[in-house]
């Protein structure tokens, strides 16, 4: 039982804890820190598999930016616990039962795959270093770079159509 | 040339017809269109009467198999004179009758003429399929828009119901297809298939859905009289008239000879007694309607279900029959429904209660409408006797039968119940005593006349020298009977 | 470290967000849930990545790279879609003053 | 590649053009001509004549087959423009954005017309999407708007996340991204990635509306815009269906049958909700998205046929299918009143709209002479000719029959019925084009290797 | 040289040309030229007719065929016309009768209006047409077609005064009845033709005979052709159970009944069966069926005229009876004396029903002959005429009646004493009946209105001549068929017949006992006139009660037949019409409609709106499917 191991089984245990109390909390800000948790012990587990650059990228753009976003937008809405009407007991137990279940099916059919043996690669292997990364990325890949462009075009005109207030005023049940 | 004539001619004046806007203008043109096509028809049984003229045969959907083949044998001659003499009578007979938008009234007859003639010229399965469904959707419109007042359902049901048939026939006709040695539609190579008597059975139940629903067979005729008497007569002519022929035609040339197997299990059992009890059943009930137009569309079914069974016993005799039946049958139930259109049109209603006594205004109507009426019921020296003769000889004599001592005496009691039925609607119209409504009736005009007598003459001709009809449909028959022979595939 | 752990724990985390885009009605959350999904699918695939580079290095050095970068894209797309989407929800908002999934349902049957 | 790039580049003209240009007319001839030059463009590719050099290193392969498809879907699109353009102005004030995101889902109609790399496919339709969550909110006043976008856009990118597991399952077990490489020759299909194919199934599913993914179509077709409905649920939905067809294809068509059943399943619950739901509708708009799911159930027949009928036939019906579904919306649009009472009596007032809107409806119907016919002819023939699955072509049939129902129920208030369907005035231009797409339809429904023979030679 | 006779369609041609002319010009003609049309083109086939009949007498048989009418695969029938002595005698009788009755008629139908006129004598001509091609016809289509054209024909013209419903019914009823039997007939033609692929009379009688090789009747086939054959002979020739038309068709005009209802349409099933004697000679079975058949239908018949009022029911019921002493000739093998009878009794019974119409038409329609009696002295020659029917018709020498009906009498006897006995009181009661028609209208007080007995007077000569040949023909008609007991080389008409009907020479009885038959008969007869003199020589009116009732109401048998056949096939039709078309058949059709309409109402609520359960529903159907695809699927 290396330090590997401890690490993996600590890393593991922590994400699930947090990624259960994110579903689980009432009150929405703390679900956000509990994401943000989770997503700390992802990049850990990146770099437990020596990938450094996402585990840096994780922590800059999710931990970073986008939980930055979604805190911001709930103190824009400031949301209180009990401003969250809650489901139906049943619904939430039928939601519950549902992904339970899904994870049981999807781990029995794969625990017997056929990969069981096979062993992923930790704490050595460089592929997951910035400079191969960038290479890969800029001589192969520099397609779909090009095109991930696009898409944050789109994004960007989508975010500034949705969010600039709209001057005349219409009737909320217009036919269109 | 001829075959491709027979479809153009009314399709192109169809549509040209829709931009004719005065209402005479029309009628005159589609007479003229319908007159034409009549005259191509007749020349195509006369003096162009060779393969160059009557087949016609073109590159159309080559990665489908499909090619577009039309042409003309002696059974679709026949059929084909039919419905080129249908129209022009149709035309004539209803001259008088004010249509709303008549320009498209005519046009949308002229198309389902057009529909008409590719099913009866088809040399290809899919170009059949196709001309099937295209003879349907105007017959749709003209019902809905000028029908009755209970119309649009009517007609919807109709629609729905045998749409539901043709795509099963579709399936069935695109299993056949895949089936092929070149898989090709071309009805040849339908002819030379000969698959396992299993999926011969289940190929038989999905085209033959699309065939009883048209013609229709018992339990499958519930859309009939609805659609009978909801539609403008006119079109109730075709329907009656032709349409209902398709059904027939189609077993005869697509059903029997390409699933001779699938016939044979079915055709002699299940069907002919089911077309029997059918005759019996529409008999009965033709006995009970008030409404013409509901007691002739039951004495239809009632006909049709002897010709399903004389095509089951599998022989010249009864095929034969068949055939000239199917054009004898034609032409009488049109001469009946003009009768009925006159008599709606004169006194506004078609219920036998109300009328009475017409013998005594309407002479001439009265003489015709009797010798119709007894063609109806196959009275000897009447084209539908030979045609009735023929099959009951042949069913009788057909090899191939298993319940004939059923359907025979079964069948029989329609010749009597029939002219039970038919005697009474002459009786409840034309004799008796005139009532306040027949009294102001008066004779029937000149075009009338001209279309009935024709008629009249047509049913006499054919009652006294049917054999240049039996002639003509002879080599067909063989061939067919060639083809669905079952005994060899049997002793295999 | 066996591949199947990592598989199972991201299914967990899978089936954890799935869990709760189910249970949870604040659109946030949900799409919160919905993260953490993506994130269970991105450490999986690193862990593949890494999978495959032990068994195809040696014939070829940049083996399993294509799984970080796919990684990569990911985040990029769901940048992306965070921005649109919390638009959407802000424009909700706006006009319901709530973000409550189940407020809206005149678009039913 | 050409119309990739043109397509973005334009998309980038459009949106500064919203700053520029004020006139809507000019902004409306400029995003139609930029199209054309988009489809000039494309169709030299199709011709052979590329403008640029670039390596795709095995990401995009541009074949006949792609560079077609995504040809006839801008030229659906180029007709969407001509005949509705103009009802865009209705819907916000951001009237150049809203081309410049069409163009950019254009851009990802392309790409995942010619993907060959998951990662692509995966961009490609996030590029469709995330612009499309915004043009289903674009009006952002109506709260059916808003929440047609809010159901889209959490729908979706739950069903992106399946996506993603689906593919990372498959790349686990194949260690590549590349179609061709997915599965290697003579293997057995391993468990996780048989996972993986079925969890792509359910996303891919999901974006062709098919049942039971289906559940955000009708709402969210209800509630957009009635004009990017009618770009959705036609160009879109064809897009979504190539990339489909195209992943298992190329992918994984030699385990084709270990997946199979579960797309007949599919297919069939498609078939079945979506034609009975369309029955008992009010609203003529909500009736179409239902529709578009029962049509949805037919495209999915060639994922089950898999040969060349199948494929030539997914063409001629991702074109019969949108063509007669454009023109209806463009007609609804019209419309003052979206129920089917709207229509009683529109033949009395406009002939022409009501004669084009039946060869539609005819077309979808599958009634003979229409392309409609012939695409649902193919794709039963394609069925029939795997030898099993005649259940299935049965249902089909009777679920076409059933279609009839709701399809003529409109044909019938067009007609048959007395009323004040008093529509739009309506400019002759449009009476021009739409006329133009219902003889199209028509032409395709007697010479479909006009289309169809573009695939070889 | 093709045979002379091959003009043979000459006959049946003139009628079908007058036919035609008046049918077109029945607005154009004056009723004069129309009499003289109609009848005239029936005397020219009646002259050509005894061409022909001198022709076949010098042994000149001949099959005149015209046309194919029907060929396919091997069936091929020939429109042909067959002349022999069976058909040349039927010809002289249908056109002599025809044409005395067509001249009857010109003056008897004298006050209907010009076209109801016009329309008569061509419905007359139309008649004798089809008439004609029945006993020409030289095979059983043809002669099928004959048969239903007559049918047809005795339809239209009972149904003349078509105002009155009752006449419609009637004929209605004619025409029904008549199909019943049709179907027979033609079912039995279909048999014969899936057994000999033939319907020429010559070649099938061959078969029958055995003469062709490879082909041949089984004993079963012979019984049951015969017996459907017979079963149409019924319902043309009123035989039970199918005679009840023949009373009703009395609704037609007199003449009619007549010529249609007496002396020609009915004798068809006898003409047919006489034509095929040689099938029935071969079947026993079957000639005891027509025996007994025949012989029931007489007595019936008999009994039930007892008790009519209606002076053309009787004869009608006579006739009936007539018919039925026919059928017994024919069962019991006697087939010439059963067209020896026909010839007489078509001379006597039209007699009869002209004398009838004659004082119809002196009563100005009064048939009821309770208001009738002492004519005798206003209408002379239409009482000595109807005199001379009654004494022929009860069979008194030396009237032609007597020799025939002795000729059937003497074969049944000699088939069977108990039979003849029988056979004898039927005679009885027809003396008795006719005699009482007799008294009653001719003798005693008048019983009339005042304004019937100014109206009375004799009829006009051209109604009267035609009672006066007739009369004749009835006294004189029975020389062709005078036994050999009485002069030698006599049976003229069996001779003369022989080529048609094999005869059977051996006579079992002798002379003495044939002797003694005839006087017993005679005797009795007598006796049984003298009875009816006394009882009915001046009338009185008397109600009947008990069996009288049961005779009076003709045994109850039409409301038996409505009891048991009509209402209850009408009750089904009505069942199926009303609940079964409505609720099952239309019922399943609509209900597939209601049910795609229910559950497309149960789908829309899986569209709650909500995305919590879109959401939830796509992971349950993900869930569903995996474990499908890793569990379920093998």
């Amino acid at each position: 039982m290396g330090v590997t191991q401890l690490l993996f089984w600590f890393l593991s245990l922590l994400a699930l804890i947090s990624a259960l109390l994110v579903i689980s909390s009432k009150n929405p800000v703390y679900s956000v820190l509990w994401l943000i948790m989770v997503f700390f012990s992802i990049s850990g587990h990146y770099i437990l598999l020596n990938a450094q650059f996402l585990a840096v990228v994780n922590i800059i753009i999710y931990a970073g930016a986008i939980m930055v976003l979604f805190l911001y937008v709930l103190m824009l809405m400031d949301l209180k616990k009990e401003t969250e009407p809650q489901k139906k007991r049943w619904v939430k137990l039928a939601g519950a039962v549902a992904g339970g279940s899904l994870l049981l099916v999807l781990v029995a059919a794969l625990k017997k795959a056929d990969l069981a043996t096979s062993m992923t690669q930790t704490r050595e292997g460089d592929i997951g270093l910035i400079e191969n990364l960038g290479k890969l990325l800029f001589s192969e890949y520099v397609v779909p770079f090009e095109i991930s462009s696009i898409l944050f075009l789109s994004a960007m005109i989508g975010a500034v159509v949705i969010g600039k207030k709209e001057q005349p005023p219409k009737s909320p049940e217009g036919g269109l | 040339m001829i075959a491709l004539l027979l479809i153009l001619i009314p399709l192109l004046s169809g549509l040209v017809s829709f931009f004719l806007k005065k209402e005479n203008t029309a009628r005159a043109w589609a007479l003229f269109s319908s007159l034409f096509t009549l005259a191509v028809s007749l020349l195509g049984l006369t003096l162009m009467n060779n393969e160059g003229n009557l087949h016609f045969k073109t590159e159309w959907l080559p990665d489908l198999g499909s090619s577009f083949s039309i042409g003309l044998d002696g059974m679709g001659q026949l059929i084909c004179l039919l419905t080129a003499i249908s129209f022009p009578i149709i035309f004539i007979s209803t001259w008088h009758h004010v249509y709303k938008k008549a320009h498209n009234f005519f046009a949308l007859m002229l198309l389902s003429q057009a529909g008409l003639m590719g099913v009866f010229l088809a040399m290809d399965a899919l170009v059949f399929y196709f001309f099937w469904e295209l003879a349907l959707v105007p017959v749709y419109f003209l019902c809905s828009i000028w029908g009755g007042e209970k119309r649009i359902a009517a007609t919807f049901k109709f629609f729905v119901y045998t749409f539901i048939g043709s795509l099963l026939m579709l399936v069935g006709l695109i299993y056949l297809q895949s089936q092929t040695a070149d898989r090709s539609f071309d009805i040849t190579s339908f002819y030379n298939l000969s698959l396992s008597g299993n999926s011969q059975n289940w190929v038989f139940l999905l085209l033959f859905a699309a065939f009883a629903i048209k013609m229709p067979v018992f339990p499958f005729h519930s859309w009939q009289p609805d659609t009978y008497e909801q539609a403008p007569t006119a079109t109730t002519m075709v329907l009656s008239a032709i349409m209902v022929k398709m059904g027939v035609f189609a077993v005869i040339r697509w059903l029997l000879p390409v699933l001779p197997l699938g016939s044979y299990a079915y055709g002699e059992t299940t069907v002919s007694i089911l077309a029997v009890i059918g005759m019996v059943y529409a008999s009965l009930l033709a006995m009970r309607q008030n409404d013409m137009k509901r007691l002739i569309a039951y004495s239809s079914i009632a006909h049709i279900g002897l010709m399903v069974i004389a095509i089951f016993a599998e022989n010249k005799t009864a095929m034969q029959g068949v055939m000239i039946q199917m054009f004898n049958h034609g032409i009488i139930i049109i001469g009946l429904w003009i009768i009925v259109e006159i008599i709606e049109q004169k006194f506004g209603t078609r219920k036998l209660s109300d009328l009475g006594g017409l013998a005594q205004k309407a002479p001439v109507m009265a003489l015709l409408f009797v010798v119709i009426a007894l063609a109806n019921i196959a009275l000897p020296l009447t084209n539908a006797f030979v045609g009735e003769f023929l099959m009951f000889t042949g069913i009788f004599t057909s090899a191939v039968f298993k319940y004939e001592l059923f359907i025979i005496p079964a069948a029989g009691l329609c010749i009597i119940l029939g002219a039970v039925y038919m005697l009474n609607m002459l009786q409840k119209v034309l004799y008796g005593n005139t009532n306040t409504l027949t009294a102001s009736g008066t004779d029937i005009r000149l075009n009338e006349k001209l279309v009935l007598g024709v008629i009249v003459i047509l049913i006499i001709a054919g009652g006294v020298y049917p054999q240049p009809f039996l002639d003509l449909t002879k080599e067909t028959t063989e061939l067919i009977l060639k083809e669905s022979d079952v005994l060899p595939l049997l002793n295999k | 470290m066996p591949i199947n752990y990592y598989i199972f724990l991201s299914l967990a985390l899978f089936c954890i967000g799935m869990v709760g885009v189910l249970t949870r009605r604040n659109a946030i959350i949900v799409f919160m849930c919905i993260e953490l999904m993506l994130n269970a699918v991105n450490l999986l695939l690193v862990a593949f990545s890494k999978m495959h580079h032990l068994k195809n290095a040696v014939a070829n050095a940049s083996a399993g790279g294509d799984g970080q970068l796919f990684v990569f894209f990911i985040m990029v797309v769901a940048a992306a879609e965070v921005s649109v989407g919390l638009a959407i929800i802000v424009m909700l908002y706006r006009n319901v003053r709530s973000v409550d999934i189940n407020f809206l349902n005149r678009l039913k049957h | 590649m050409n119309a990739l790039i043109v397509l973005a580049v334009s998309g980038v003209v459009m949106m500064f053009s919203g700053i520029l240009l004020k006139q809507k007319n000019v902004i409306r001839v400029l995003a139609i001509t930029l199209l054309f030059l988009a489809i000039a463009a494309n169709t030299l590719a199709l011709c052979g004549i590329q403008f640029f050099n670039i390596r795709l290193n095995g990401m995009l392969n541009f074949d006949r087959y792609a560079l077609l498809f995504s040809n006839v879907l801008m030229i659906c699109t180029f007709l969407l423009f001509l005949l509705s353009a103009r009802d865009m102005e209705k819907v916000g004030v951001h009237y150049a954005e809203y081309f410049a995101l069409l163009f950019f889902v254009l851009c990802g109609v392309v790409l995942v017309s010619s993907f060959s790399s998951l990662l692509i496919l995966f961009l490609g339709i996030e590029i469709i999407a995330i612009p499309l969550y915004v043009l289903t909110g674009s009006d952002k006043r109506n709260l059916k708007s808003n929440e047609a976008s809010l159901k889209y856009f959490l729908l979706g990118a739950f069903s992106t996340g399946i996506m993603l597991m689906g593919i990372t399952l498959v790349y686990g077990s194949s260690g590549t991204f590349l179609l061709g490489e997915l599965i290697p020759p003579e293997t057995k299909p391993t468990t996780l990635l048989l996972a993986g194919i079925l969890l792509l199934i359910f996303s891919m599913a999901f974006k062709v509306s098919a049942a039971p993914f289906h559940f955000w179509a009708p709402d969210v077709y209800d509630g957009s815009p009635t004009v990017f409905t009618s770009f959705m649920a036609t160009i879109v939905k064809a897009a979504a269906f190539i990339a489909f067809i195209r992943l298992f294809y190329h992918g994984f068509r030699s385990f084709h049958e270990s997946w199979v059943f579960i797309i007949a399943i599919i297919t069939v619950l498609t078939l079945i909700i979506g034609n009975i739901t369309a029955v008992f509708q009010q609203s003529v708009k909500r009736m179409l998205a239902y529709s578009s799911i029962a049509q949805a159930g037919f495209m999915m027949m060639v994922l089950l046929a898999m040969n060349t009928t199948a494929m030539e036939g997914l063409l001629l019906y991702a074109v019969a299918y949108s063509l007669s579904t454009i023109g209806l919306f463009a007609v609804l649009i019209k419309m003052k009143d979206y129920t089917f009472e709207g229509f009683n009596g529109l033949a009395k007032y406009q002939p022409l709209l009501a004669g084009t809107a039946v060869i539609f409806l005819l077309s979808l119907a599958g009634i003979p002479l229409t392309a409609g016919f012939l695409a649902k002819f193919y794709m039963l023939k394609a069925v029939v000719l795997t030898g099993s699955y005649l259940w299935l072509v049965i249902t089909a049939v009777v679920m076409a029959a059933v279609s009839v129902y709701y399809y003529f129920r409109v044909i019938q208030a067009m007609y048959f019925k007395e009323g004040e369907a008093q529509p739009m005035e309506i400019s002759s231009s449009f009476k021009w084009i739409i006329s133009f797409v219902a003889f199209l339809v028509i032409l395709l429904g007697i010479f479909p290797q006009l289309l169809i023979r573009w695939i070889y030679f | 040289m093709q045979n002379s006779l091959q003009i043979a369609w000459l006959v049946p041609f003139f009628p079908l040309l007058g036919f035609l002319i008046i049918g077109l010009g029945r607005k154009y003609l004056s009723k004069s030229l129309t009499g003289v049309i109609g009848s005239g083109t029936v005397f020219l086939s009646l002259l050509v007719s005894v061409w022909i009949f001198f022709l076949v007498k010098n042994e000149n048989v001949h099959v005149a065929a015209y046309f194919n009418f029907i060929s396919v695969d091997k069936l091929v029938i020939p429109f042909a016309f067959q002349v022999d002595a069976l058909s040349s005698l039927f010809l002289l009788i249908i056109t002599g009768v025809g044409f005395l009755i067509h001249v009857y008629s010109v003056s008897y139908m004298q006050q209907e209006a010009k076209e109801h006129f016009a329309r008569y004598f061509s419905y007359l001509n139309l008649f004798i047409f089809s008439m004609l091609l029945l006993v020409m016809g030289s095979n059983f289509v043809i002669l099928f077609i004959g048969w239903e054209g007559v049918g047809l024909c005795s339809y239209l013209l009972i149904g003349y005064w078509f105002k009155d419903n009752g006449n419609n019914y009637a004929a209605r009823k004619a025409f029904i009845m008549n199909r019943i039997g049709d179907l027979a007939f033609l079912v039995a033609i279909f048999w014969i033709i899936s057994k000999t692929g033939a319907v020429n009379f010559n070649e099938v009688f061959a078969v029958a005979q055995g003469q062709v090789e490879g082909k041949s009747f089984s004993a079963n086939d012979i019984t049951i052709i015969t017996l459907l054959l017979f079963f149409g002979a019924c319902g043309k020739s009123a035989q039970i159970p199918l005679y009840t038309w023949l009373p009703d068709a009395m609704a037609g005009p007199t003449p009619v009944s007549a010529l249609i209802h007496a002396a020609t349409m009915v004798t068809a099933g006898i003409y047919m069966i006489a034509r095929c004697n040689i099938l029935y000679s071969m079947s026993d079975v079957t000639q005891d069926i027509i025996m007994i058949i025949g012989l029931a239908t007489a007595i019936l018949a008999a009994t039930i005229a007892l008790k009519q009022n209606d002076i053309k029911k009787i004869l009608a019921y006579s006739t009936v009876s007539q018919l039925g002493y026919m059928f017994l000739a024919l069962g019991v093998g006697a087939y010439s004396a059963a067209v020896f009878h026909v010839m007489t009794h078509a001379f006597f019974k039209a007699l009869l029903f002209l004398g009838s119409g004659s004082v119809i038409h002196a009563m100005n329609g009064e048939q009821d002959i309770r208001n009738m009696g002492g004519l005798s002295k206003k209408l002379k020659i239409t009482y000595f005429t109807f005199l001379i029917g009654c004494l022929a018709i009860a069979g008194i020498p030396p009237f032609s009646g007597f020799f025939s009906k002795d000729a059937i009498l003497l074969s049944v006897f000699e088939k069977n004493p108990v039979i003849y006995a029988i056979a004898l009181s039927g005679a009885l009661l027809t003396a008795f009946y006719m005699f009482r028609l007799l008294f009653t209208t001719f003798y005693g007080s008048f019983r009339g209105t005042e304004e019937q007995k100014s109206h009375l007077h004799e009829s006009p000569v051209a109604m009267t001549i035609p009672l006066i040949i007739l009369a004749v023909l009835s006294i004189l008609g029975g020389i062709v068929g005078i036994p050999e007991v009485f002069m030698h080389n006599g049976e003229k008409l069996k001779v003369f017949l022989s080529p048609v009907i094999a005869v059977s020479t051996e006579h079992s009885v002798s002379h003495s006992t044939e002797y003694l038959l005839m006087g017993l008969s005679t005797g009795l007869v007598l006796v049984a006139i003298l009875f009816a003199w006394n009882k009915y020589r001046n009338y009185k009116k008397i109600t009947e009660k008990g069996f009288g009732k049961l005779l009076e109401n003709k045994w109850y048998v039409d409301e038996l037949y409505d009891k048991l056949v009509v209402n209850p096939i009408l009750k089904f039709a009505g069942f199926l019409n009303n609940v079964f078309e409505k609720q099952v058949v239309e019922g399943l059709v609509n209900g597939v409609g209601r049910f795609v309409n229910y559950s497309s109402r149960q789908f829309r609520l899986m569209q709650s709106g909500q995305v919590g359960n879109y959401v939830l529903l796509m992971v349950v159907s993900i869930l569903l499917l995996l474990v499908f695809q890793f569990y379920l699927k093998k």
